[in-house]
Parts: structure tokens; C-alpha cells; sequence
């Protein structure tokens, strides 16, 4: 029992990492990149990021075992910052 | 709503089915710490959210003041805050089969990890300062160090949480489950906002 | 001492009392309530909270804040046009500010019904008092200042607005010790009287005041002292902190016992039952 | 029993207090005829280089005493927690407005304390210090207000059979209250009544201030007598 929930935290942590590193194959360079590019780029980031955060709120913080109000509230939140980030940003493009 | 108060201390440690896992279809920790954690991520949601809308209105000078971080540093901060969120997670489940010293060491491991983080934002924040790059040299160091510091509050906050954590697991008497799941639920949000911020900070273009 | 012994009478209007009318029922509740001294309390505070809209959202229109880059021309126009709003509103602050120590006194009695020590409650008491001048009236009085003389040097009007808002923005510290010392009792207390959600909103109240500090340093931006976070979204966090603190102190009241022990929960009983034991026990 | 060690004292030092305050208030020449608001900023200006030490040394000397009625105020203070209440709310508002009057007629002093620092100092820097002394002088009236009502409010709610205070002391203190109130009002006027050497902000609003000290006194007085009186025989 023990060691199944060790083994499943730590995979959860590889995991994190891994997306962690990734951020490493992100290009670097883009200072002539193109909008389209950076705005890929931004959105990725976002995303990926948040996937990284659920993954803590759900093996970490054992959401995924919580009741249901909690799982919701917390994807809920999740959603809603992807919408407001994404969503800023896209309105900084547009009028900024 | 009863059950949004901490019980005595003495009553926790005399049930022994609050250690039940079977009764986990619950909530970790108190439920007002929650309440709390998705708050404080709205407010910061907000603050990101101001961030994204500036940044591009001028993207060639977020751009060139974002080349001055050091990417790999970055990286190794957020391994370091990682692996004390799992640390902390295993303390945290090794209280609940009542290991107690292995919850013990996890808490001091966490710390450790907590410590090194902070001496590696400080280390950032001198080098960024010494090249030049001060909360007034342009917008994007403006928000580097506002993001920075106020989630170095957070984590600072996180060590009077830790030493809850400690303090109820030393002692038989303080033990209770709600409120060491308490404290393991604001060390993951002291985790998880810098996942966002680095990402923000370090990545987006 | 003393009033322990005192009866309690019952809280609620005899149903067949003649006073049922509105004056008559107030009347009533002056003489017979025995959270008199409470609810005056908590309806000081509502109508504090109002009035410090009012005057300062509408009359004066000193927040949202006049703009930090401005030069002193604009600043002197700023004060030309808000003249007669900004010397009568805050001629009511004057004459009604210190209704703000009801809201202290009532917080500060709060943490004396919690199980933790007295020095919370004196804590608060004096902090938050003391922060009334700075936090509060050293703008009222720069302000009055600015806009009694139209004909000052611009560059002294200047200095009186940074002065005024500065001061305003600047009084951080006993703002954020005080919501953390409310905090604090709160987590440690064990009568129940604040539920620990409320605490942790304290924490972010708390966590506002250190946003607000880059305000002291921006000229302009998101961070000066009417930017979007320093100034708009903090302000959304206390209005929903005073929102919120304002309806915990009306539930405390109304499970208030007027004892010592645990506060009971909000059961539609009368005050005497709950009170007995605890007196007996002072 | 709560000891009572040392009231008399403090008490007793009121009329020292009184004395020093009005000595200071004479020495002040702003005070001794108010200075005009519509005075030109030379005037100003000229009025502290020729008065500059009488200003000095009596700012100095409420400097060190501008905090000497707080004394007085907690011994009310204590008076209210005998009085029969069932909360200490009314003596915490007390506690209160004695922490925060006294610190606003500390930060007028300072103003004109500044201002006579350096008097060759340019004159419209000088009349902006002498303005920001006058308004927190006048129109920090709030929490002497509030402390008078709030002293109203405590002896009304009194339910004691022999009250501390008698009814006439909470009307007293509500004549008191209305009678700082057009002092709050300074700042709309630069000369009249209102204007802060006006006739209802200056000599009302003092002689006002005067009165409550004074009768305030005595009835506190006569307050801890009866208190000692009625815990003579438990000693």
C-alpha cells in the first residue's frame, strides 16, 4: 500500500520535471521571431504550466481523492486562469 | 459547520479513525485552506493577467530585458521547488499511516529544499541588481521583481506552516490530521504559483 | 465584574408587546436588548463604511486617486475643479471620523471573546486607532490645505497632493501587523468564534498591503498609486474583505452569549439558556 | 479587587497639566489673538520671524506635555468598565480616541514647530506650514467628538442601580460633542465665524475643550470617591 502511493508520487514528480526540462527545448532565440510564433510560444507555455499545476493539485494535494465540490472548484480554477492569461494576452495583441 | 474548525488536539489523537484512510473521500485539510489557496490564485491570476495585457504593447523591450534571466537557473528553482512539494506530499502521507519519523524527516527535507530556494532567488535577484537590472529599469524588471518577492512572502509565510507541521508531528498530543494536510496544502500552492510565475517570467514571449 | 451580574433577559420582542412600531421596537431594544452595546457597534460600523464611500468615491472624489505624473499645472486644475467637494467632504470625515473607533473597538472585543490572550485585542485596539491619522486624516488635512488656497504656488500644491496621497498609500505597516494579529487569534482561537476561512482572508488583506507598496516608488504604471494592481485590484480584495468582515462581526453577534466559553453556534434559542453557565463560571 | 494604587496621583496631576497648557497658550501669540486665515503669506511669514522664540518655546512645551491629558482619559476609561455594561466595547472606543486625538494635536505642533525652524525660510513654504497647523489644530476635532459621545453613550447605557456617571454628565457631554462640531467646518471659510480664528472654531471649540476638562474632572472625581466608598469595608 505504502509503496504504491510512493511510487505514484514519484512518478507525478518525474513527470513535472520532464515538463520542467521542456521548457529548456522551447526555442531560445526568438528575437526575430515572428508574432504568430510568439504567440504560440506564450500559449504553450500557459498551457503547459497549468497541466503542471493540476498534476499538483491532483496527486500532490490529493485532490483526487477529495469530494466532488473540490475537484470541480479546483479545475474550475484551473479553467479560469487559463481564460484570463490566454485571454489578456490576446487583448494586449489585439489593442495594445 | 462544524467541521470547518480545527478539533481539540487531544480528541484527534485519542480517534484513531481520523487516521482512517477510508474516510478520504473528503477534503485534505481544512477546508478553509482552500477557500484561501484558490483565492490567492485569483488575485495572482490577476496579476498575471495585467503582465500579459502590458507585455505586448511593447514586445521588443519585454523581449530584450527577459534575455538578462538566466533560463537553467530559473529551471533548477523550479526543480528545487518541486521536489520539496513531493517531499512534503510523502511526509504528509507518511503521516497518515502514522510514520511518524518519516513524516519528521520529510518536513525537514522540505525545509531544506525551501532554504535552497531562497538562497537561489537571492543569488538571482543580487546577480540581476549587479548587471544592472533594478525593479526601475523597465517594465519587465518591474514585474520580475514584484512576481518574485511577493512569491518569496508566500514562501516565507510557508515556513510558519512548516513549523506547524513540525510542531504537530513532535509532539502526541498536537497531532491532527487536518491541520498537517493544512500545512502540506499551502506548501503545494507556494509550489504551483511558482510554476506559473517562472513559466511567465522565464518562457512566454 | 459587573455586568456578569446582571440577568439576562431575553433577546427577542415579547410577541404580544405593544411596541411594534419602528421607533417603539428601537426604544425597546435601548432599554431591554442585551447586545445593545454590539449592534450599536455594528451599525456604526455599516454606516462608517458608507459614509468613507460617499465622501471619499463621490463628494471628493479623492479615490480613485488623481494621477502621480501629473505636472503641477494639472495637478492645481485637479484641485480647481474639485474644490468645493473636496472641503465639505472632508469636513464630514472631520466631524465623523471618529466613528471609526467603534469598528476597532468591536474587533478588538472580538478576539477578548477568544480563548487567546488579551494583548491580541490591545494589539489591534491601539494599531488600528493609531493608524486613523496617517492612514486617514493626514490627507483629509493636506487635502483642505490644497484646496483652501487655489492661489499657492503650483509647485507647493504639488508637494501638498504628494503629500496626501503618499501618506495614504504609505501607512502600510499597521494596516498589515493589525490583519495579521486578527489573523493569528483567530487560527489559535477555540471558541469558535471566527470560522478559519475568515483568517485566512485576513492573510490576504495583509498580503494587499505589501502590493501596494511599490506605489511609493512608481510614477506611473501598473504599480503607482492608482495602477491597475497597486490601486484596482487591491481595492477589490478589501472590498471583499470589508464585505466580509462586516458579516462575520453580524454572525458573532448574533451567537454572541456574552459568556466565556465556546461561542454556541446560531441556534434560534434565546440568549438566557446559552448564558447561565457561563456566568456561573465568571 | 483591581488595584487602585496611584489614581489619586494621576488625577491630581491634572491641574500641573492644566497650568503648563496654559501658560504655553498664552505664550503662543497665534493663540492669543488667532491668527487670521486671509493673512497674506509675507504676513505670515513676518508674524514667525517676529514672534520666532515665543513660538518656539511654547511649541516645545506642548510638545512635552501635548499627550498630558491621556492620564485622565484612562481613569474615565476605568470608570466606564465599572459602569453596567456587559461589553467592554465602550471603553475600548475610549481607549481608542485617546490613542488618536492626542497624536493629530502632536502633528499640529509639529507644523508650526517647522515653521519656525527656519523663518527666513520663502513665505509661501512658511504660510503652507502655518495652514497644515491650523487646519489639524481646528479641524482635528473627530475623536474629541467621538469621545464625547461615546462617554454619552456609556453612561445612558449604564445599568447600574447607583450609575457612575449621573444622566446629566452624558448631556453634558453631547452639549460638548455639538459644540466642537463647526470646528470641523474650518476649512470652508477664510474669515467669519468658521474661519479657524472664527468665532465657533476657535473660542467655542476651546472654551469648549476648557469646560469638558473641567467638569470632567470633577465629576471623575467624585466618581472614584464613591468607588473607594463602596469598596471601603471588602479592603
Amino acid at each position: 500500500m505504502r509503496n504504491a502511493i510512493d511510487r505514484r508520487l514519484l512518478s507525478a514528480w518525474l513527470v513535472l520535471c520532464a515538463l520542467t526540462l521542456l521548457y529548456l527545448v522551447i526555442d531560445h532565440s526568438t528575437a526575430d521571431a515572428g508574432e504568430t510564433r510568439r504567440a504560440l510560444i506564450t500559449v504553450a507555455a500557459v498551457v503547459v504550466s497549468l497541466a503542471k499545476v493540476r498534476i499538483i493539485m491532483r496527486e500532490f494535494m490529493d485532490v483526487r481523492h477529495a469530494a466532488r465540490w473540490l475537484r470541480g472548484l479546483t479545475d474550475g480554477v484551473v479553467a479560469l486562469v487559463a481564460v484570463a492569461l490566454i485571454g489578456s494576452y490576446a487583448a494586449g495583441a489585439a489593442w495594445g | 459547520m462544524s467541521t470547518t474548525f480545527d478539533p481539540p488536539a487531544e480528541a484527534a489523537a485519542a480517534a484513531p479513525v481520523d487516521w482512517d484512510r477510508a474516510s478520504r473521500d473528503n477534503v485534505p485539510g481544512q477546508p478553509d485552506i482552500w477557500l484561501f489557496v484558490l483565492f490567492e490564485t485569483l488575485v495572482f491570476a490577476g496579476y498575471f493577467g495585467f503582465y500579459l495585457y502590458n507585455r505586448p504593447r511593447h514586445p521588443g523591450a519585454y523581449l530584450a530585458a527577459q534575455q538578462e534571466l538566466h533560463l537553467p537557473l530559473g529551471i533548477v528553482e523550479t526543480l528545487t521547488l518541486l521536489t520539496s512539494s513531493l517531499l512534503i506530499a510523502r511526509s504528509v502521507e507518511a503521516a497518515r499511516s502514522q510514520q511518524w519519523n518519516t513524516a519528521l524527516r520529510n518536513a525537514y527535507a522540505t525545509a531544506s529544499c525551501g532554504v535552497l530556494f531562497l538562497t537561489l532567488k537571492v543569488i538571482e535577484w543580487i546577480s540581476e541588481a549587479r548587471a544592472g537590472n533594478t525593479p526601475i529599469s523597465n517594465e519587465f524588471f518591474s514585474y520580475y521583481y514584484f512576481l518574485t518577492g511577493l512569491h518569496l512572502l508566500h514562501l516565507l509565510i510557508g515556513f510558519a506552516f512548516l513549523g506547524v507541521l513540525v510542531h504537530r508531528l513532535r509532539g502526541p498530543a498536537a497531532r491532527s490530521r487536518e491541520v498537517i494536510e493544512t500545512c502540506g496544502v499551502y506548501w503545494h500552492t507556494v509550489d504551483y504559483l511558482w510554476v506559473l510565475i517562472f513559466a511567465l517570467l522565464y518562457v512566454v514571449r | 465584574m459587573s455586568s456578569a451580574q446582571i440577568a439576562v433577559e431575553r433577546i427577542e420582542l415579547p410577541a404580544d408587546s405593544p411596541a411594534r412600531r419602528p421607533l417603539a421596537k428601537l426604544a425597546w431594544h435601548w432599554r431591554n436588548n442585551p447586545k445593545r452595546e454590539l449592534w450599536l457597534a455594528w451599525y456604526a460600523i455599516v454606516a462608517f463604511y458608507q459614509m468613507f464611500f460617499i465622501v471619499f468615491f463621490l463628494i471628493t472624489r479623492a479615490q480613485p486617486p488623481g494621477k502621480p505624473w501629473w505636472n503641477s499645472t494639472q495637478v492645481v486644475q485637479w484641485f480647481d475643479q474639485m474644490h468645493n467637494g473636496l472641503l465639505w467632504g472632508f469636513a464630514v470625515i472631520f466631524l465623523l471620523g471618529g466613528m471609526s473607533a467603534f469598528s476597532t473597538a468591536l474587533i478588538a472585543y472580538s478576539m477578548r471573546r477568544m480563548s487567546v490572550s488579551p494583548a491580541f485585542a490591545y494589539s489591534y485596539l491601539i494599531m488600528y486607532s493609531l493608524a486613523a491619522v496617517p492612514g486617514m486624516l493626514l490627507l483629509c488635512v493636506a487635502l483642505t490645505a490644497g484646496a483652501l488656497r487655489p492661489d499657492r504656488d503650483p509647485e507647493l500644491i504639488h508637494a501638498i497632493f504628494d503629500l496626501a496621497f503618499v501618506s495614504f498609500v504609505g501607512t502600510m505597516g499597521v494596516f498589515l501587523i493589525g490583519s495579521v494579529i486578527w489573523m493569528v487569534a483567530i487560527l489559535l482561537d477555540k471558541n469558535r468564534v471566527f470560522p478559519k476561512w475568515f483568517a485566512y482572508l485576513n492573510l490576504c488583506n495583509a498580503l494587499t498591503e505589501v502590493v501596494i507598496a511599490p506605489a511609493c516608488i512608481f510614477k506611473r504604471g501598473v504599480f503607482s498609486w492608482n495602477g491597475q494592481i497597486s490601486w484596482w485590484l487591491d481595492m477589490v480584495v478589501f472590498g471583499i474583505y470589508t464585505g466580509a468582515f462586516i458579516g462575520q462581526l453580524r454572525t458573532m453577534i448574533l451567537r454572541e452569549d456574552v459568556g466565556t466559553g465556546p461561542l454556541p453556534d446560531a441556534a434560534p434559542r434565546p440568549a438566557a439558556d446559552a448564558a447561565v453557565p457561563a456566568g456561573a463560571a465568571a | 479587587m483591581r488595584r487602585r494604587d496611584g489614581e489619586l496621583l494621576l488625577y491630581w496631576a491634572l491641574p500641573a497639566v492644566l497650568g503648563v497648557w496654559l501658560s504655553a497658550f498664552l505664550l503662543f501669540p497665534g493663540f492669543t489673538r488667532p491668527m487670521s486665515p486671509a493673512m497674506s503669506a509675507d504676513a505670515v511669514a513676518g508674524f514667525y520671524r517676529d514672534h520666532v522664540w515665543r513660538i518656539r518655546a511654547s511649541m516645545i512645551v506642548f510638545n512635552w506635555f501635548s499627550v498630558g491629558l491621556i492620564p485622565v482619559l484612562m481613569l474615565i476609561v476605568l470608570q466606564i468598565r465599572r459602569m453596567g455594561h456587559r461589553t467592554p466595547i465602550l471603553a475600548y472606543c475610549m481607549i481608542g480616541c485617546a490613542a488618536a486625538g492626542p497624536t493629530l494635536f502632536l502633528t499640529a505642533d509639529l507644523f508650526w514647530m517647522i515653521a519656525a525652524f527656519r523663518p527666513e525660510r520663502d513665505a509661501g513654504i512658511t504660510q503652507l506650514l502655518n495652514d497644515l497647523g491650523w487646519i489639524t489644530f481646528t479641524c482635528g476635532v473627530p475623536f474629541l467628538i467621538a469621545q464625547s459621545v461615546f462617554l454619552a453613550l456609556a453612561i445612558y447605557l449604564d445599568r447600574l442601580e447607583r450609575p457612575v456617571f449621573q444622566p446629566w454628565v452624558a448631556h453634558f457631554n453631547l452639549v460638548v460633542a455639538a459644540a466642537l462640531v463647526p470646528a470641523a467646518f474650518a476649512g470652508l471659510a477664510l474669515d467669519g465665524a468658521v474661519a479657524w480664528n472664527g468665532l465657533l472654531s476657535f473660542w467655542l471649540k476651546n472654551a469648549a475643550i476648557a469646560v469638558w476638562i473641567a467638569v470632567m474632572w470633577l465629576v471623575l472625581g467624585r466618581a472614584m470617591r464613591q468607588e473607594r466608598a463602596a469598596e471601603a469595608p471588602a479592603v
